[in-house]
Order: C-alpha cells, then sequence, then structure tokens
C-alpha cells in the first residue's frame, strides 16, 4: 500500500502526460492539439508540485505554531510557468483563427493538400 | 459546545441535500427537472455549509470571508442556473411532458 | 486524509484526460477541460500549492477556457473523423509511457522530507526569508526578491505574447459603438453582472496588495481584474466594452508594467546595489525590501491585467466581425 | 472533526457524480449543468478543507472558484447565443 502512495502521483503524471502526448499526435483538429498540450504542461505541473510537497507539512506562509512547511520554490516556477503556458496558448489560437481564415479549415490533413492553392 | 453542535447539524444536513441534489442530477427524467434538482439542492446546501462553517471560526476575517463566498454564491449560481434553463428553451430543449404530447398528437 | 483526497482527485482528474481523447465534440472537449483545470487546481490546495492553486483557477480554468470557446466560435465546433490509423501513436505513446514509469521508481517516494529537491536551496527560503525579506508569504518572496529576474522575464513573456496576438489578430476598432451586441435577453443576467463586476474589482485590489500575507499577488489580481472586464464583455457586448476601457489604453499599460518592474531594478542600480536588489531602496534593508515587492508586483499586475484583456479583445473583435459578416 | 471529514467525504462523492454527468451526458445543456456543478461544489469543498487542515485563511481560492465558474458560465452561454445560427445545440452528441 505504502508502494502505490509513494508512486501513485508519478504514475498519474505519466498517464496524464502520455495522454495530451497522444491527443497531439494523433488529432488532426488544431484545436484539439493545443488542448492536448495543455493537458501535458498541467501534468508537468502536477509533477513539480508532488516533488514540492513534504508530508505532514503545510502551505509555504508563516503562520504560528506550524513547524514544517513545503517546498516553496516548484510553487514559484509553476505559478509563472501557468500564466506564461496561457499566454503562449492563446498565442497558439491565434494562429489557428488565422489559419482558419487563411485555408478554411482547421483540419490538420486538409490544409496541407491546399498549400499548392496559395 | 452549543455552536458546534449546531454546525455540525448544519454541515450534515447540507452535505445530506448535497448528495440529494447529484443523485436527482441521475433520477429525474428530463433536463428541465435536472437543472430545478441541481440548482435548489446548490443553494441550499451552500447556505447551511457555509454557516455550519462560520459557527466554527472566531467571528474574525475568516468568517467576514466565507460571508463573501456566500453572497457571491447565492448570486451567481441560480442565475447562472437561471440562464442555462432559459438558453436551453431557446434552444429548443422540451420538457418530458412537451415530448409526451408531441408524440400522442404523432400517434393520434 | 490528505492523501485519500489526492488519490481520488487524481484518479477523477485521468478519467477526465481519457475521456477528452474520445469526445469528438470539441465544445465538450473544451467544457471537459475547464474541469480538468477546475481538478487540477484542486489538487495542487491539497498538496500546500495554494498560490499555484490559485493561478491555475483563475487563468488556467477562467482565461484558457474563454478563449478556446472564442477560437471555437470562429472554427467551427465538430472535429472531422480521423483519417489515417491511430495505431503508431498509440505504439509511441505506450513505449514512452513505460519508459517513463519505469523511471519514476527511481523518483523519492511522495511527501519525503528527504528528497533532494527540498534539501538544496528550501531550507534557506524557509527559514531565512521571513526575517530577510519580512514577509509571510515565502511564495511571494522567492518571486519578487530571490529569483525577480526570473519574474521579469516571465511578464516579458507576457507582454510579448499580447503582442504577438494583436499583431496577428489585431484590436476592435472603436467607432462600432453603436451596434447592439451582448446577451440582450438575458435579463437577470445584466442585473447581477451589474452588482457583481465592482464585486470583482475589489477582490482584485485585495488580491493585489495581501498577496505579500496570503496566497495571490500581481499575476493572480492582474487576471482577475481582467476577467471583471472580460464579464462585462460578454454580458453588455464587446463596443460598450472598449469604451469603459479602451484598447489604445491597454497598449500603454502592458508596457507601463513591464518598465515598473525594470525601472526598479534600475533604482537599485543607481542606489548602489545590483539590479533588482530592493535592500538599497530604504534605510532599512527589510522596510527596502518591501517597497521593493508592492511597487514590482504592481507593475505584474498592471501588465497581465493589460496583456490577458488586450489578447481578449483581440479574439473578440474576431468573432464579432465574423458576426456582421 | 469526523464532521468536517465526512461533510468533505459528502462534497467529494457530490463532485464524482457531477463529473460522472459531465462526462457522459444525454445534451450538451446536461453537460454544462454537470459542469457547472463541479465549480460550485469545488468551492465548497475548499473552504471544508481549509478547516480539515486547520488553516482556513485559503479562503480566497474559494471565491476565486466561485467567480470563475460563472464567467466560464456566462462564456458558454454566449458562445450558444453566437453559434445558434448554424447548427442546433439541443441536437445529441455524437462521440465515438
Amino acid at each position: 500500500m505504502s508502494f502505490i502512495v509513494d508512486y501513485y502521483n508519478y504514475w498519474i503524471v505519466v498517464f496524464l502526460m502520455m495522454a495530451g502526448f497522444y491527443i497531439v499526435i494523433s488529432a488532426n483538429n488544431l484545436v484539439k492539439k493545443v488542448v492536448g498540450l495543455n493537458i501535458f504542461q498541467t501534468s508537468v505541473f502536477i509533477m513539480y508540485i508532488s516533488i514540492g510537497k513534504v508530508s505532514g507539512g503545510s502551505a509555504p506562509i508563516l503562520a504560528d505554531g506550524i513547524t514544517s512547511y513545503s517546498n516553496p520554490l516548484p510553487h514559484v516556477l509553476i505559478l509563472t510557468a501557468i500564466v506564461v503556458g496561457v499566454a503562449t496558448t492563446a498565442v497558439g489560437l491565434a494562429l489557428i483563427v488565422r489559419i482558419k481564415r487563411a485555408y478554411g479549415t482547421v483540419e490538420e490533413n486538409e490544409f496541407k493538400d491546399k498549400d499548392a492553392l496559395i | 459546545m452549543i455552536l458546534e453542535t449546531l454546525s455540525t447539524i448544519l454541515l450534515i444536513s447540507g452535505a445530506f441535500f448535497s448528495l440529494t441534489g447529484a443523485i436527482g442530477l441521475f433520477k429525474f427524467p428530463d433536463f428541465f427537472t435536472r437543472v430545478h434538482a441541481a440548482s435548489v439542492t446548490d443553494s441550499i446546501a451552500t447556505i447551511l455549509i457555509i454557516s455550519g462553517l462560520i459557527l466554527r471560526t472566531d467571528f474574525d476575517l475568516v468568517a467576514i470571508k466565507l460571508l463573501f463566498i456566500l453572497v457571491f454564491l447565492l448570486l451567481t449560481s441560480p442565475t447562472a442556473s437561471h440562464a442555462l434553463a432559459k438558453s436551453a428553451r431557446h434552444g429548443g430543449l422540451l420538457t418530458l411532458a412537451e415530448i409526451r404530447d408531441t408524440q400522442n398528437k404523432d400517434n393520434g | 486524509m490528505a492523501e485519500l483526497i489526492d488519490l481520488v482527485l487524481l484518479g477523477m482528474l485521468a478519467i477526465t484526460a481519457l475521456r477528452i481523447i474520445f469526445l469528438k465534440d470539441l465544445f465538450a472537449v473544451v467544457m471537459l477541460f475547464g474541469i480538468y483545470s477546475f481538478l487540477s487546481a484542486l489538487i495542487f490546495v491539497n498538496l500546500d500549492a495554494v498560490d499555484v492553486a490559485f493561478t491555475e483557477a483563475a487563468v488556467g480554468a477562467g482565461i484558457a477556457t474563454v478563449l478556446m470557446l472564442g477560437t471555437l466560435a470562429l472554427t467551427g465546433r465538430k472535429e472531422k473523423a480521423n483519417s489515417h490509423t491511430a495505431l503508431l501513436p498509440l505504439l509511441v505513446v505506450i513505449v514512452t509511457g513505460a519508459a517513463l514509469i519505469y523511471g519514476t521508481l527511481d523518483m523519492p517516494p511522495f511527501g519525503d522530507p528527504e528528497n533532494p529537491a527540498n534539501q538544496h536551496v528550501a531550507p534557506r527560503y524557509i527559514e531565512e526569508s521571513p526575517q530577510e525579506v519580512g514577509l509571510p508569504n515565502m511564495v511571494t518572496s522567492v518571486l519578487a526578491s530571490y529569483r525577480a529576474f526570473d519574474t521579469l522575464g516571465e511578464t516579458a513573456v507576457v507582454f510579448a505574447a499580447a503582442i504577438g496576438v494583436l499583431s496577428l489578430l489585431g484590436l476592435p476598432k472603436q467607432s462600432q459603438a453603436t451596434i447592439e451586441s451582448g446577451l440582450k435577453s438575458h435579463l437577470v443576467l445584466r442585473v447581477v453582472a451589474k452588482l457583481i463586476i465592482p464585486l470583482i474589482l475589489v477582490f482584485a485590489l485585495y488580491v493585489q496588495f495581501h498577496g505579500d500575507y496570503g496566497p495571490g499577488g500581481g499575476f493572480q489580481a492582474g487576471v482577475i481584474a481582467a476577467a471583471a472586464i472580460i464579464l462585462y464583455a460578454l454580458v453588455f457586448g464587446l463596443p460598450l466594452a472598449t469604451q469603459v476601457i479602451q484598447p489604445k489604453l491597454l497598449k500603454i499599460l502592458a508596457s507601463m508594467g513591464v518598465l515598473i518592474y525594470a525601472a526598479t531594478g534600475v533604482a537599485g542600480l543607481f542606489f548602489g546595489g545590483n539590479f533588482l536588489d530592493y535592500n538599497v531602496l530604504a534605510s532599512d534593508p527589510v522596510a527596502g525590501q518591501h517597497i521593493g515587492i508592492i511597487v514590482i508586483e504592481f507593475g505584474i499586475g498592471v501588465t497581465v491585467f493589460a496583456a490577458i484583456l488586450s489578447i481578449f479583445y483581440g479574439f473578440a473583435s474576431q468573432a464579432e466581425r465574423a458576426n456582421i459578416q | 472533526m469526523l464532521v468536517l471529514t465526512a461533510t468533505s467525504v459528502a462534497i467529494l462523492s457530490v463532485m464524482a457524480l457531477a463529473l460522472a454527468r459531465a462526462l457522459k451526458a444525454d445534451t450538451v445543456y446536461d453537460r454544462i449543468l454537470g459542469v457547472n456543478m463541479v465549480g460550485t461544489k469545488t468551492a465548497l469543498f475548499i473552504a471544508v478543507m481549509g478547516f480539515l487542515g486547520g488553516r482556513p485563511d485559503f479562503l480566497d481560492i474559494a471565491i476565486v472558484y466561485a467567480l470563475i465558474n460563472f464567467i466560464g458560465m456566462i462564456a458558454v452561454l454566449r458562445f450558444f447565443e453566437y453559434t445558434a445560427t448554424d447548427g442546433e445545440p439541443g441536437d445529441k452528441e455524437q462521440s465515438s
């Protein structure tokens, strides 16, 4: 049981990462690919936060009567990564909107064939 | 001590009501009755659970934040449900009774 | 108890991700992605990362979902059937996944205080930052003081992303203000939105300036303030929103925020310290730290607010344009 | 403490049920209803969890949840009004 609790987080992280990866490489639709990228990204976030957790620790905000805190460093890294992640997602989605306008489709296999037309 | 007992009663009944709402989400036959089950129990469970938690604080900033959450949820949750039901109605979703009526007309 | 909640929530997360793979309706995919973000934020709360949960709930679940819906409105909501076979991707994923699972067995166990990651610089941050920087929230101390240079880079990235989106999509023009749009038929919604938007703005200010003592800070506050204007734009229509916060103003604000941040660093140089060294900003190092952190958090807040809102304006103006045509 | 644990377990199971509704919905509206319920229950769950962990000063996150959930709902409704002309949102979803 303790073996499962010790590694469960990492296994779920790997599962989510692979789910996101699968969506990215198998989906034709670009919006779905972006969703896949976001799933992948979130799994990395969970991995960092899992590493920073200390059993019996508490949130890293100073309070009376609490001696053990979780590691604040991964929190800082991931906090900024989330904001940057959404910013890059926005750029990706904006590109998709322009692709739709230029090619009339957001399916990967369809606009590949249209390259010759433009 | 009295506060604690009162808070226990409020929390347990709140948990009970939210469970009934979740069951209603599955058991009711059409969308509009399901909205009813979800939104009504949402409101009552929010009121009960948050007031149960307020009784457990020292009536400081935490209690004020809880009150803020309560006001916020009571404003937004029914509004969202109302807007959703209205949107579903405009989108052409029928109630179970109406579906039966049209079926009867078709048969008769 | 915390471990048990962790097990259940991660399980729910995995099921949601699995369902997303097989759904063809992109609208449903985006809805489930909203749930996915909410659940992961809940996991962050459970793993003591309150600041991260704050950001993920506001940014990941809110803004990303709104932007994806905006894109779907322009590109259509049905995914077409997949033409090529899914066998090769599946094989790649299974092999990679198996290798990674094998790799996790060498990881330190979950929650281990002896974990090397928790032994390097973390003890110093935990033990000395409350005295050195004088803030109870260690995450804010590390973010805005110890790793301020890093955060300057992140702020610049957000700014650059806003520029990228604007050069791709463009900002809405202000002259269209006569066009009626928004959720006209939802009267209840309009009244409640009017009540709530001021509350949200006040809450954003609270998050901005309380971030030193509790969860929060510039990133979160900027997003929440932008969310208030986004709500306004959704309910009352984009033309009205552009009259409240003008697109021109946003451009100025976005660059102002980054400038405020960088100027604080340069001010440190003038007073004889290093770049972004706040100790020299006042006679007392702790007071100097406090001034520096408040100023740069304000800069971050302004940039993030302006960047997120102009990104939203970019998407919304595209949608309006497609609507008129 | 026992009461708080029981309450959190109840809310967690409600969330699981609402999630199941959102994953396996007949119509789009049922899906949105499930998502909305997950959102409001999450806000409650965070409030209870703060008391359970002994640090109830993190309620700001619950406020953000309630707020973002509302904005998400409005965005969805706006999406419907917008796409109402091309395609019926009320129709059955196809999923493989």
